[in-house]
Formats: structure tokens, C-alpha cells, sequence
């Protein structure tokens, strides 16, 4: 039976394993850098090991010192959060090694989800569709003609040593891939001295959908029905919802059955999340499996009822899963965004520094997981997340009006945020009728549209403003006259 | 006072019309009135009800013709006339009789941001001697006279208390 | 349609109405006295009018001034919260003559309600049971005894001049009954030289039972489940749950029954809240309908996931309600646990003054609701209720449990509260196994075992308050001997 | 110094054992060595983290033996020995060859709650003259020598600064 926890983690995603650690009774130990003796996790915890240096390498990535701290507090477990060493199996062996609970699955599964190759040939061998596309290189152009054809026109034509962009190209008919596989191989041998081609559908306008499930070691598998994560920026996802506009009730069976084969195939255990992408006929296929806690896993505790951080545990304990799948039922509708420190009009740069002020939205159907207090920092040394703000509703309407009252509530001093942006997309006509894709902002140019909101959101305020610039220079000249003027010493701090 | 809205076409001409007394005040804007109630303040921020509607402002910073705020969740920076600058040139003698003074002294408290003259320049009066900092605003100092810079008494960096000489002119 | 609500009250409650406003989209009017120029309602509201001085009677109950804000401000309806001039059939006339939507039910309805012979009356043609007793006053002690055979013993024989614990006696045979009779008879007349006595059944350890329900203008009546309410201090309720753990699935419909008989008995529209004694012998009376919203309704949101303002501005807007009996389903177990300001080894009496420093709990299943913020004040003019601590599980253990560490991570500073009487009964055997009654704060002697659970927390934590006591002495030993000591430079402020 | 925590029957003899440098000490509790970071500190509180666990606590207050505090969530009194007393005692020269000196000088900053003596009395060395309230904590101010007290240089609920005279002792 687990008792005490140590959480190889930082910011909320610690504080939220803490809170159910809490519930339950199970002392928790936290980890913490340089950066992080001042923070939430290090307070909120029955215990706190220092194990280094701000940089990730020297602390929250440093297995030798966790294992350390694990060993002199005692604990008997570990709960690695998402990020940092949650997909590494190295560390999962050590801790196998070394007679500590890894709360996740095992290192063997995890190392099959993360090896992208053999993990699409599981998925083949348990019929859960993949991106067609080549099994695996091919050999020459012929050879991607021959699929290409199979599959069908548009392909996508990409160097394994590619990315960002180089040695991809689109083609739709025979001719035109055949100069493409000549311009990839190109980029690739001039950028990386060697060239190793695949060939994938081309899919326009996809769609970000991704299941929770979980397995326990009794061979037990649900799903916790899916999420949408469609609304992203460079890949990285802003906005997440449940249920998905698109998903009805025959899909959401059909697919979760994919799901449960899918956790089968890996020997899954714990609990995970099986990503898909929807193309815009209504197909699915399977990404890759996120062997580990999502970020987004509160929208689907608020519609399944879940304590996610729990099921865990008790997966971990050796438990069977509480529940069969015909009991999971889908309540009402919920959305996070997530909060990042970042500067949308610079690409989304990061924003860091002191945060002296913050105001936390609460209220019905409001949750807020933050590691944010007045008078904290956001460092630049860990990622821009500073908080998940979660709303749910008994209609979708309802959800995404409290999400917005909520934003307006959220008050960050010192760093710019990604809140501005999100009001902007969940006003957007778009975004209401569920029209979503991942290349939403682009596609209705969200960052003008944000551009136009906040001109009108400075003209609003702009009498307010100009009140408070003629009271402060007002308040201004009265010292710079010495006059013990009576009239500022009303209500002055 | 002008004021233009960065990023807007808008733009103002405001001033305090009226003080009710008991934090209460009337500030005219384009010559409409709007009365006032201050719920706290200090040289960080202020709260007020304009128009029964509560506000929340928080100062960023100022330079001469730049004032940047937070009202309520909007940044907002206003394009102002320095009108502030005038007031210290005044009070420092610049506006009257101050010529046969040697010393300019500051009339604020504040940190020296940045020094424009060096011993044996060459200044009229209303020339900029140094920039001030207090209150997050940035305030010019300017020569009370004509004459040529005797001594700077002050650095970079450096602090100055209300009354401390800036620098003398003879 | 409703589209700006003058909110005629202050603190949570006040905030409460316009978080639901702000979502759907109507404006909201604060109004406040000299005391609360500073309060969140004031600064959350599109506007706020000032009406008068701190004493309730110069400001918050002072109709003739609110009517003028809500005539000034061109609000079309009025939401009164709870207390103040919620159940107030004048001030809802007053609203009437003006046109003025009253969110609540009708001024005739309310002052029904409030004429507890009249509404008794009502209750009995419609058959809901009330507590057996007399219709009405007794003649003589020969009426009384008649009365008593009737219901049978013990009774409790009440002088309506009484109160306090004066002009009432429990008596259990006739024999008794006659010397009660002449002795509360006699006490009445020394204390206010009149006599007129009821005669009641005297009921021990009861419970403390209610049901929401809602009747809309069209005749539609539903009740929203039970909330049992028993953990209360001097006739207020402190302690608040649901479901109740002995109102099962059929009991929940017999009553509910009842309830929506009641709302047809007095013509009530809008929401409302009916209140029942639960007997030990499982019997419930009718004790009183509450024509307003309640305190406690954030439990019965959590486990209905219904927004109850919206509903209450939805039948006020005159629209049928949006669901049938059946489609409510009860979901989870809610506890609520009333933040009082208030010390309770003085008997509960009120503390207040500034609060430099709060933080409020927050993670999954938890909901606070409170107009405390860091630098606020707590008035002494007003109520002691500074917050309502929610918590959501799905099941009554996690809910609890969810409850206790809420109240552990709550930190008011300034003001005595009752959290720690409130984990003490929450960590009780009898509350866990839910053995609940009116009287169990003295039944259960929970006074005597939080003074030894604070003993006990004292000793737990008397390491660290040596330490910090050593630390405070060498740092002031430091300044008086005037060293610049480095050892002090580090990390402080 | 010995502490007993109000309300229970613990009681602790507690001092500082160790500094180690970089805000951690190491605190002696019943001869029971813990070790200590600071991790924030100021008059009104201070956060650590002792024996791996962090703490918070706010000094609420501080008479003469008794200390207020709340730690974690939790309000605790200590009733300890005043020690405190006895420093500011010893370095106004109650410890050693002060008999000289006519001025008896605060050695804090403070606020004064009472005054016990009036010009004329007799004192002897050791009776405390007046009560200062700094830090939230209180302290006695002992006459440094035998003698008559000449002046009072002090008011009740006035301010002293460090080195002010509080009286003159002949």
C-alpha cells in the first residue's frame, strides 16, 4: 500500500498530486531547485528535499538525486506528474530496481509508447488505424508512388532528418511527387549528409482528439470518454474540451473500443492517453499514447467525476479498477485553458519575472489549478503553464460563458499572458459553433481579431484611464508643491 | 491636459474641475463632467468609482509625454504633454525672479535616471540639466538661468533628496 | 426579459448573484453603506450606488433608498439575497407598485409564509403534517391535557409571550402537565403580565431536514432533493449536507412529495425552501417555508448541477422551468461548512477587524464562496458569515475528507473563526456515521473534544513555534546589540 | 532559555546551536539537534523549513514571558524566561561599570507603553524605569546604578529612537 509519495515535480501539477495524496491520507514529498524554495509544492507538502540547481538537468530531470530523496524520506512511491522524467523508462527501471511504487505504467510499456515506430506496428497488429502511409522508409520514388496510390493523392513526402518544416513537401498526382522526392532527398542531404523518406496521407483541417483511459494489472480496461485539443499553437495546445462538438454517442463507443484495444497492445497499465487525429471525412487515426497524467485531465474529472490523481493510485496499489465502463456516465460539459506566461504578439514568446499581484477566479463550476500567490515568480527556467483554468456547465453555453467571466476575473500583475487570447477565441463565432481545427488561429485569423479586441477594450477604459492619469498628476503636482494638501489624505494608504 | 490612447484613435482633453471634498472630485473630459470617488490610493495605484462604476489602476511607469497603466485587466498607455516638468521648472525658479540663485536644487526626491550638462557647458534657461525618477515618473530638471554650469553635484544612479543641489550656475 | 438586477444585499451573497448575472449577460447594481465602500460587491458590479450608513436600518434595510438606486440605475428587477429585505412582503409590495421585478416570489405569497398560523393552516388542508400540537392557543389546562392525550406524551407546553428557554416546560404525564401548566402561566405574567399557551409535541433528537424546490408561474413545481442541516449552534445552522444519510430513495419522494404540495398550498412561485423536523422515529413536520434563496443552496448546485440564481431569474423572466421532476437526478454528495467569524469558547460570539492576510482553498470538488480578500475588514455591523466552504465528492468519504483539507488550507488571519470546531466534527465517529441531530454539537460534548484537539495541535506544532521563538530572539538580540550581522541578511525582506 | 507552550504540559530548554551559513542554522530543542532554512523572515514572521517539513508562522505578539504566534494554522502562546530584558539591560550598563553615567539611553527603538518612575524617586540598580514596545515585543528598561531620578525624558505613548535618553540617573 502506498503511504508516502515523493512527487518529481514542480508548479501545479505537483500541488494538484499533493491535494489528493492530502484526501487520501498519504504523506507527499516534495522535490525542489534554487529556483523553487519559495513555491507552493515545497509548502504544501508533508516533507521537502532540495535536490539542486534551477536548470532542469541538475534538479527535477537529475534521477540520481530524486532517487536519494526517495530513499532518505522514506517514501515508498514516486508520482512523476507529466513532463520531466513522467516518459522516461530509464528512471521507471530505477525505480522498478530499486523496490519503488512507479505510479505509471511500466517501463516496458513505456518503452514501447514512446518508440513511435514500434508502437504504430502494434496498433496495426490490434486494428486500431494509423495515418496511412508507408509501414516505414521507403525505398525509392517508385517505391512512394506505389503507396501514394494506395493511399491515395495528397501525400505528405518527409525526411526523417527533416522538421520544422524542411524536407516536407506536399504532392498530389505522380508527377508532382516525383520532383518532390527529389527536392526532399535534397534538403536532407544538404542539411544532414543523408536522406530516409516516409510517405503519409496528407490530412486538411484536423482535428486534435485524444482519450483518456486506464488499465489496471487485473487486465481491466475503461475509457474516460475523449477530449478535444484542437485550439494549438505551434503544436502545443491552448484550449481543451469535453465533450468534443463532433463526437456523439455511436462514435464515442466506436472509438473507445479502439482505445481499450490500443491500452491491450502496449500491456498497458495506469492510467493514459490514446491521441488521435480526425481527419475531416470523420476518420480517426491513432497518433501515440501519452503514457502519463495529462494537463488537461481535470476537464475530464469534471464531466466523469472523477479523482483521476486517485485512480492512479489505486491502479498503483494493485486495486482493480472501482467502476466498469457501463458505469462511466458523461456529465455536462467542461473547458480549460491553459494560462501560460507567454507574449502572443511575439510569437508567443515567454514572460517571466515577479508576479506581486494575483486575483484567483473561483465561483460555480470554476477550477483553478495554479502554483501562483502575490508576490511569486514565473521562472524562465521551467515551462510558461502558470495555470489551468478549468469551467464546467451543464451545457456547453454554459461553460464557455463561465469561462469567460473567469478570465475576466483572473488577475496576473508583471507578466503578459495568454488570457486575452483566449477571450478572443471563445467569443468567436467559430469557436461556438464548435468549428475547430488545429490550425484554428491561423485559419480565422485569430491574432487580428485579438489585435481588434483590445484596441476596443483600451477605448472602453480609456475614460477611466484618462480620470486616473489627471487624479495622479494631480496627487503629483500636490508634492512636488509641499502642500499638505487635505484633500489626498482622504482613504491614502 | 491632452491625452491620446496609444493604439486607438482616441484622445482627450481632461482636467480636475471640482474637488466635492470627503475623496470625492469631478475631473471634466472633453468638457464633459465625471464625478469621482477615491476608494484607496498610493503613488502604486489607485481605486475609484467614476460614474458609479468601480475602477482598479495600477501605474506602470511614466516618461515625460508617457504614462503606461493597468485599468482594470487592460494595459493602456497614454501620450500626454508634459505638463509635469513645467511644475518642478517653476517651483525650481525657472518661471520668475530665480536668476540671481547659483544652486538649482531638486524639487523632488527621486533617482537620477540620466545627466545632460557637465561642468563649463554652456546653458540657457529651460535647458534639461538631468532626468529624475520618483513615482515612476520621470521628470526633467531644467536650468533656472542663463549662465555656465560651476559644479554637478549629483551622478547617475545616484539619489537626490527635496531641496539637494543639482548643480550650481553662474 | 431581465436585463439589469439591482442586487439588494452585501458580502458572499451578493457576489454570488453577480457571477451568475456576469454569465448570462445581464448587468448588475451593487449598492452599499459607509462600511462597505471597499467590499468586492461594490467593485464586481457594472455599477454601485451608495444608500446611506453601516447600521442596517440606514442602508441595506432602508427601502425607500434602494428603491431610488434601483429607479436612478434603470435596473428592471431586484435580487435580494438572503436576510436584509429578502423576506420582506413590503419591500417586494414596493417593488410591485414600481414595476420592478422582484426575484423572489410574490409579496402575497411571502407574507403567507411569513404568518406561521396562517401558513400552519395551509399546510394542514394540504395535508402536510406539522408538528402535532394545538390549532391554536389553549383555553385551560383542561384543553391542554385533552390536547395531550391526543398526541400523547411528553408534550411541551410554550407561553407565545415566552422565549429563551422562560414560559416553556416539558411535561410528561397529566399529573405533570397541571403544575407545568400553572407554572409557565405564572412565569409569563412575571415576565410580561399576559399568558397565552400552545401546547406542542416535544420531539427529541431531531433532525434538521429540507427541501429546495421551485415553482414557476406556470404552475410547474419541482423539488431539488433534501438538505439536512442539523450541526447548528443556538438555532443556527452551521453544518449542511447532501443527500441527508438517512433519507433514502423512497423517503426522498414521499416528502418531496409533500414539498411540492406545500408550494401549491401558498401560491408560491420562484424558489424556495421548505422546512422540515425529522422526528427519531423517522416521522417529518413542516416547520416553515424560507421564500428566498438559502445559504446552503451551493450543495444542492453541486449535486443537481443546476445554477440556482438562473433558475430563480428564469421564473422571474416568467419562463417555464426548463425540466421535469424526473429528469433531476441526484449526482455525488455535497457538504457545506459555514466560515463564521466568531469565537466559539466564548460562546460563539462574534469576532471581527481586519483580515491582512487570507488564503482561500481551492482544487477539485471544492467551492468557496466569500467576500474575504487580503486587507479586507470584517464589519461588526453586519453578520459573521465571512464564507461558505463547499466540497463535492462521489461519495460522502471523499467529500468529507475534500472538506477537511479545504479547512486546513483556509487561513483567515485577524479574526477567531469556526474551522477548527468544524474539523472536529467532521473527524467525529458520530458525524461520520452520519447519527446527526440539532443538539449535537452539546450531545456529543464536541466543545470538550476540541479543546483537546487543539491541544493536541498545539503540541504538534511546538517544535516549530520553539524554533521560530529562538530565531525571533537571536534576530532581535541581533538589532539591539546593533551588529550588521550577515547571518540576518539572507532572504529577508 | 526554557519554553513552555501554553495550554499543554510541553515544555522545552531550546537555544541556538549552529549557524551553518546560507539562512540554515541548527536549533538545539531538549538537547535534540533540527536543522533550519530560513526561507523568508521579516518583524512580522518568519517561514522555514525545519527537519524537511516548512512552517509558517506570524509573531502576533510579546509581553515580557509570553510570546503569541500562529504556526501553520494554529495559535500558539510560549511563556518563556525574559532573556530579552537582561541584553537590553546589559548594554545600557545595568551589566557592568555604568555607575558613572548620568543618562539612562534606550537601546531599541520603540514605543513607550508605560513610565514607572517620576522625578525624585530613589531607584536601585535593576528597577525597571519604563517599558518599551518594539518588534511587537516588550521590553523593561532597567535603571543602570543606584540613585535619584533627576529627569524623565520620556511620555507615555511617545516614541524613543535608539541612544535617545529615557532619564537621568544622579
Amino acid at each position: 500500500m502506498i503511504e508516502k509519495v515523493l512527487v518529481a515535480n514542480r508548479g501545479e501539477i505537483a500541488l494538484r498530486v499533493i491535494r489528493t495524496c492530502k484526501t487520501l491520507g498519504i504523506k507527499t514529498v516534495s522535490v525542489y531547485s534554487d529556483e523553487d524554495y519559495n513555491s507552493l509544492h515545497v509548502k504544501q507538502a508533508t516533507e521537502a528535499y532540495h535536490i539542486g540547481e534551477a536548470a532542469p538537468a541538475k534538479s527535477y530531470l537529475n534521477q540520481e538525486k530524486i532517487l536519494e530523496a526517495v530513499l532518505s524520506s522514506g517514501a515508498d512511491s514516486v508520482h512523476p506528474g507529466y513532463g520531466f522524467l513522467s516518459e522516461n523508462d530509464d528512471f521507471a527501471t530505477l525505480c522498478e530496481k530499486n523496490k519503488i511504487t512507479f505510479i505509471g505504467p511500466t517501463a516496458k510499456s513505456m518503452n514501447l509508447c514512446g518508440d513511435k515506430m514500434k508502437c504504430k506496428e502494434a496498433m496495426l497488429a490490434a486494428n486500431v488505424p494509423t495515418v496511412p502511409g508507408s509501414p516505414g522508409l521507403v525505398k525509392d520514388a517508385d517505391d512512394a508512388k506505389k503507396i501514394a496510390n494506395e493511399i491515395g493523392y495528397p501525400v505528405m513526402l518527409k525526411s526523417v532528418y527533416g522538421g520544422g518544416g524542411r524536407g516536407i513537401r506536399i504532392v498530389t498526382s505522380d508527377a508532382e511527387l516525383e520532383s518532390g522526392y527529389e527536392s526532399v532527398t535534397g534538403e536532407s542531404i544538404a542539411a544532414v549528409g543523408k536522406s530516409a523518406i516516409l510517405v503519409e496521407k496528407f490530412l486538411e483541417k484536423t482535428r486534435h482528439i485524444e482519450y483518456q483511459f486506464a488499465r489496471d494489472t487485473h487486465g481491466n480496461t475503461v475509457h474516460i470518454f475523449e477530449r478535444e485539443c484542437s485550439i494549438q499553437r505551434r503544436n502545443q495546445k491552448l484550449i481543451e474540451q469535453t465533450p468534443s462538438p463532433i463526437v456523439d454517442a455511436k462514435t464515442r463507443q466506436r472509438v473507445g473500443e479502439l482505445v481499450r484495444n490500443a491500452a491491450v497492445a502496449v500491456g498497458y497499465t495506469n492510467l493514459g492517453t490514446a491521441e488521435f487525429l480526425r481527419a475531416d471525412n470523420g476518420e480517426f487515426y491513432f497518433i501515440e499514447i501519452n503514457a502519463r497524467l495529462q494537463v488537461e485531465h481535470p476537464i475530464t474529472e469534471f464531466v466523469s467525476g472523477l479523482d483521476l490523481v486517485k485512480l492512479q493510485i489505486d491502479i498503483a496499489n494493485g486495486e482493480p479498477i472501482p467502476f466498469k465502463q457501463s458505469d462511466l456516465k458523461m456529465n455536462g460539459y467542461a473547458i480549460e485553458c491553459r494560462i501560460n506566461a507567454e507574449d502572443t504578439f511575439l510569437d508567443f514568446a515567454p514572460s517571466t519575472g515577479p508576479v506581486p499581484d494575483v486575483s484567483i477566479p473561483a465561483g460555480p463550476g470554476v477550477r483553478c489549478d495554479t502554483y501562483l500567490y502575490p508576490g511569486c515568480t514565473v521562472s524562465p527556467f521551467y515551462d510558461s503553464l502558470m495555470a489551468k483554468l478549468v469551467t464546467w456547465g451543464q451545457t456547453f453555453e454554459e461553460s464557455r460563458t463561465r469561462m469567460l467571466c473567469a478570465l475576466d476575473d483572473f488577475y496576473i500583475q508583471g507578466v503578459e499572458t495568454s488570457i486575452p487570447l483566449y477571450k478572443t477565441i471563445l467569443n468567436s463565432a467559430e469557436y461556438k459553433n464548435g468549428d475547430l481545427s488545429t490550425d484554428f488561429i491561423k485559419r480565422y485569423g485569430i491574432i487580428d481579431r485579438l489585435t481588434e479586441d483590445l484596441k476596443r477594450e483600451k477605448e472602453e477604459k480609456s475614460l477611466a484611464a484618462v480620470a486616473a492619469a489627471v487624479i495622479h498628476s494631480e496627487y503629483f503636482k500636490s508634492r512636488v508643491q509641499d502642500k499638505t494638501n487635505s484633500k489626498w489624505s482622504h482613504r491614502l494608504e | 491636459m491632452n491625452y491620446k490612447i496609444q493604439d486607438t484613435t482616441k484622445s482627450f482633453v481632461a482636467q480636475m474641475a471640482d474637488n466635492l471634498g470627503d475623496g470625492r472630485y469631478v475631473i471634466s473630459i472633453d468638457e464633459h463632467r465625471h464625478e469621482l470617488e477615491i476608494i484607496a490610493m498610493d503613488s502604486r495605484g489607485i481605486e475609484f468609482v467614476m460614474d458609479k462604476k468601480y475602477h482598479k489602476v495600477r501605474y506602470i511607469g511614466q516618461s515625460t509625454n508617457e504614462m503606461s497603466m493597468i485599468v482594470d485587466n487592460t494595459s493602456i498607455t497614454l501620450c500626454l504633454n508634459s505638463h509635469l516638468d513645467d511644475i518642478v521648472y517653476k517651483n525650481s525658479g525657472g518661471g520668475s525672479t530665480g536668476d540671481a540663485q547659483l544652486a538649482l536644487k531638486s524639487q523632488i526626491p527621486g533617482k537620477v535616471v540620466s545627466v545632460s550638462a557637465v561642468p563649463g557647458d554652456t546653458v540657457k534657461k529651460g535647458d534639461v540639466i538631468c532626468t529624475l525618477e520618483s513615482m515612476k515618473m520621470q521628470v526633467s530638471v531644467k536650468s533656472h538661468k542663463d549662465g555656465t554650469i560651476k559644479t554637478i553635484k549629483i551622478t547617475e544612479s545616484g539619489t537626490v533628496a527635496k531641496g539637494d543641489v543639482i548643480a550650481e550656475i553662474e
